[in-house]
């Protein structure tokens, strides 16, 4: 569960990028976050991981208030939220299996549930043949790829993905946000910042569009059942 | 933590090390230098050879004097000519003559207080005369400050320089994994989890300089002693005792290589992590 | 002018990734190159850059032949391809503004050139205000324009955009394929590596389709003309 | 560079300046020592007053002879009797009946020939004995020689310390910022002119560097200095030379110091680049 009440951001006093912002999602909604570059998406996104912190406002996540929160519980409520970085974020001293099973070992997972659990994940990705490989020895696609099997790895109450699909072909992106949709179904939340307008057309969803630091739209439409003429208003 | 922090850690630890030894072995030359250190008390001329045990008891009993040697009047003579280290016709007429009284050569416990001692001697029904080393002595009690103070202040010098170098330079090495460091967090590692390799990196990067520096003490110690006493007669002359030979003092530098070198490894990588780990 | 013959690249001996490639493209083209997560494009960029040798095969750009090409002259022939690469690659400890300049700088450009033609660039990819950030205070989309503003800041002969649209929205992606096509009527060759089919539709171009490090597809297709059948042929 | 190579040059720059200091001061103590290195060439008891003038020339006509004086009886018991260092009543009675023979004072240039020198002497016609420090030169010759070895090694070692530390130190910030560096040789920057920052860089650390060294220097060396001069006697006691002031070796110390770090930080930060402009 999100709740942000009356949030803002400013990196730099007086500028706010993130503008007063009321937003509840509930658990098990699936929303994707839209809106120009530069609009806000990814300081929201770094918001609920608290990467940074909110100027003024209320932030909860996962039933932690991220205001009062102490530092030495950071650690454990992270573990219950899945990010897929836009900037990706890998380990670039871990190979692939590495930066994975890391997640698992943070909380103590038995070595053979990292083993299993860890090849689970790389498959749904389609990185099987790229599991001993570094960071950089892969394309930008297979990168992306590697932080969503990361994300997903712990399976996680709270799932973030900022921008997953920007470096892989039309395909693939349908299969990731499918994939994703799959996850959402077993009861994960899943929020999906996404410039492909295309993929939200397709698979629907709640849909928020960010617009300068504030919500302009906020809304669920349907999967290619919604007209076109509807979608246009909302993007 | 790197070859950097290896090497820079190796050299504190070097640095450190040839200054304990350093010190160790001066205290050793000034000691033996201070044994040298006798008053030689002259007897009246016409003190009775059968009351000079009772003298000397009476020498023993005064409480900065650690031993006593009675040294009669002829052993005093061959001893003087011994030192003018000439064997010509020039002393042969002195000896004729000897012109020397009996005497005690006396040790003190401590020259510092030889003014005192001397006076307490001078006071004694026996002594005809007192040859004491005072000044020598001053000079002496001042070295030894001297070093010591020399070699504190190197010590806590050379530790707070070992300190800041490794510090830096972990903290260099850490910066460059930051990003990682970063990352880690994001993903919910806490941060003693983080911690641990760059504790026992660091630990591991300790003992390792520590070997290294006690095959290099080891080393250059042994061909230094080998320089300096390959000749004994050298310590002979100068009259002071000889250096400490490695093998006595292995175990004190390797003990204090490893130990200095774990914990100042351990410690600078882990607290140079701490920066990195706000997020 | 690119002229491929041949090529073959293999990061791991005995896997290629670029097999057998012969390529051609003429001084002025606009080349649109496609192809799945992995299937070898940045890879092949990576060859134009002389960031990466060939293992068999010839390799021309702009004249240099670069398998002879010495390595005291790599910075001149450098100097003739601007490049936006997928993971835009700023220099962190710079500003923008400094980012951009650099450029110009190596070329010893007068200073009071340099100002004008960064500032220039800077206001063509929407950036005016964010002149004096440093990378790390951009957004994904910002990044990526700055790494588009340094390719073209120096005019260079060949300009090489890996995925320049993968961090922005629908609108500022036209907006951005729009300065390429007009830097490109300016006659300076652009080759464009997009996931983003829709844009090669819009705008029509050369488009070179590569899979698994072959050219399945290489042909001239009109800009929203060309029928949608023709389209999905080829991609 | 950073806080890290400024740290690793400074040690490394002390280290070196700290260690010829210390040799040059040994040099001068082991030089007034040598100063005091007399030879005393006792005449014939029958050796005519009105001659010695001649023999002091044929003495000094010896290749090995620096100096020559004379030294009458008289004056020679009087320091014999002042080396012995009490003014009791068994001295006076050997004043009375001075055994002593005329002697000549001299000193060799060549402490390390003095056995020739003594032979030579001894074969002229109105020695009668002579006192040779032949055993203390040999000591003083061997000390020489462990002192010029034990610096020169120690200086090599420093100096290839030293440059291993700051290539290290160098090579790991150079190594942090090398993905910077790549992104600049791709967007055609040469080589050259990716060096000059790191170059500029590197000798302004080096400067920087020399001058915390020169100012270290100045003050430990001062104290030190002062601690162990405030005393005048004590090197008159001993009887050696005074050690250096600083003021006689600050320029020497602080051109030693820039040049040195000017040198090793421009030349160290920019070999350190190399390994990272290969793209
Ligand atoms: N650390 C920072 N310091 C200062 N300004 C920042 C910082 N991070 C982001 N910004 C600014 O805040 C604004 C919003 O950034 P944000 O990354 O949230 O955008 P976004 O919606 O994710 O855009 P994109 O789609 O391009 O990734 C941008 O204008 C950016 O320049
Ligand atoms: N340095 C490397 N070492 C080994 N393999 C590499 C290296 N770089 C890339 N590869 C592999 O080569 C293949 C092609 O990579 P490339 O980056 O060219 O793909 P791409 O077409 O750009 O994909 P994307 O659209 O995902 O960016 C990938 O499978 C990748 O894993
Ligand atoms: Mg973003
Ligand atoms: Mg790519």
């Amino acid at each position: 569960m999100v709740e942000l009440k009356n949030v803002s951001v400013a990196y730099n006093k007086g500028h706010n990028v993130i503008n007063n912002i009321d937003m509840h999602i509930d658990d098990g909604d699936f929303t994707f976050i839209v809106g120009a570059s530069g609009a806000g998406k990814s300081t929201l996104i770094k918001l609920l991981l608290k990467e940074i912190d909110a100027s003024e406002g209320v932030v909860m996540v996962n039933g932690y208030n991220l205001r009062t929160l102490k530092k030495s519980r950071i650690p454990k409520f992270r573990r219950t939220i899945g990010v897929v970085f836009q900037d990706f974020r890998l380990i670039p001293t871990m190979t692939v299996y590495e930066n994975i099973a890391f997640v698992l070992r943070v909380i103590n997972a038995p070595r053979s549930y990292i083993k299993k659990r860890v090849s689970y994940v790389i498959g749904l990705v389609g990185l099987k043949n790229k599991i001993k490989s570094f960071p950089t020895e892969l394309s930008g696609g297979e990168q992306q790829r590697v932080a969503l099997a990361r994300a997903l790895v712990n399976d996680p109450k709270l799932l973030i993905a900022d921008e997953p699909t920007g470096n892989v072909d039309p395909e693939l992106s349908q299969e990731i946000v499918g994939l994703l949709k799959a996850i959402n179904q077993c009861g994960t939340t899943v929020v999906m910042v996404t410039h492909e307008h295309e993929l939200v057309k397709h698979f629907g969803g709640r849909l928020v569009n960010i617009n300068q630091g504030t919500v302009i739209y906020d809304d669920f439409i349907d999967g290619e059942a919604e007209s076109y003429n509807n979608m246009d208003d909302s993007l | 933590m790197g070859i950097a922090s290896f090497c820079v850690l190796m050299v504190s630890l070097l640095l450190v090390g040839v200054s304990v030894l350093f010190v160790m072995n001066v205290e050793i030359l000034l000691g033996s230098i201070e044994n040298k250190n006798e008053i030689v008390v002259f007897l009246n001329y016409d003190f009775p050879e059968n009351k000079v045990n009772e003298a000397e008891n009476t020498l023993k009993s005064l409480s900065n004097v650690s031993e006593v040697s009675y040294r009669p009047r002829d052993e005093a003579l061959n001893r003087l000519i011994d030192q003018m280290d000439v064997n010509g016709s020039v002393y042969e007429r002195v000896k004729g003559d000897n012109p020397l009284p009996n005497a005690f050569n006396v040790k003190v416990k401590d020259t510092s207080k030889i003014t005192e001692t001397v006076s307490q001697l001078n006071a004694l029904s026996f002594t005809d005369d007192i040859k004491a080393p005072t000044e020598f002595a001053k000079v002496l009690n001042k070295l030894k400050k001297v070093v010591s103070i020399v070699s504190t202040a190197l010590l806590v010098a050379l530790i707070t320089v070992s300190l800041i170098m490794i510090s830096n330079s972990t903290r260099a090495s850490v910066y460059s994994r930051r990003r990682e460091i970063n990352i880690m967090k994001y993903v919910g590692a806490t941060n003693a989890f983080i911690r641990i390799p760059f504790f026992f990196e660091g630990l591991f990067t300790g003992l390792v300089s520590g070997v290294g520096a006690s095959a290099v003490t080891y080393y250059v110690y042994t061909m230094v002693m080998d320089i300096i006493t390959n000749d004994v007669s050298l310590w002979k002359t100068i009259g002071v005792n000889e250096p400490l030979p490695f093998s006595e003092v292995k175990y004190f530098v390797i003990a204090l290589y490893l130990c200095t070198g774990a914990i100042i490894g351990a410690i600078g990588s882990v607290t140079s992590t701490t920066k990195h780990l706000q997020v």
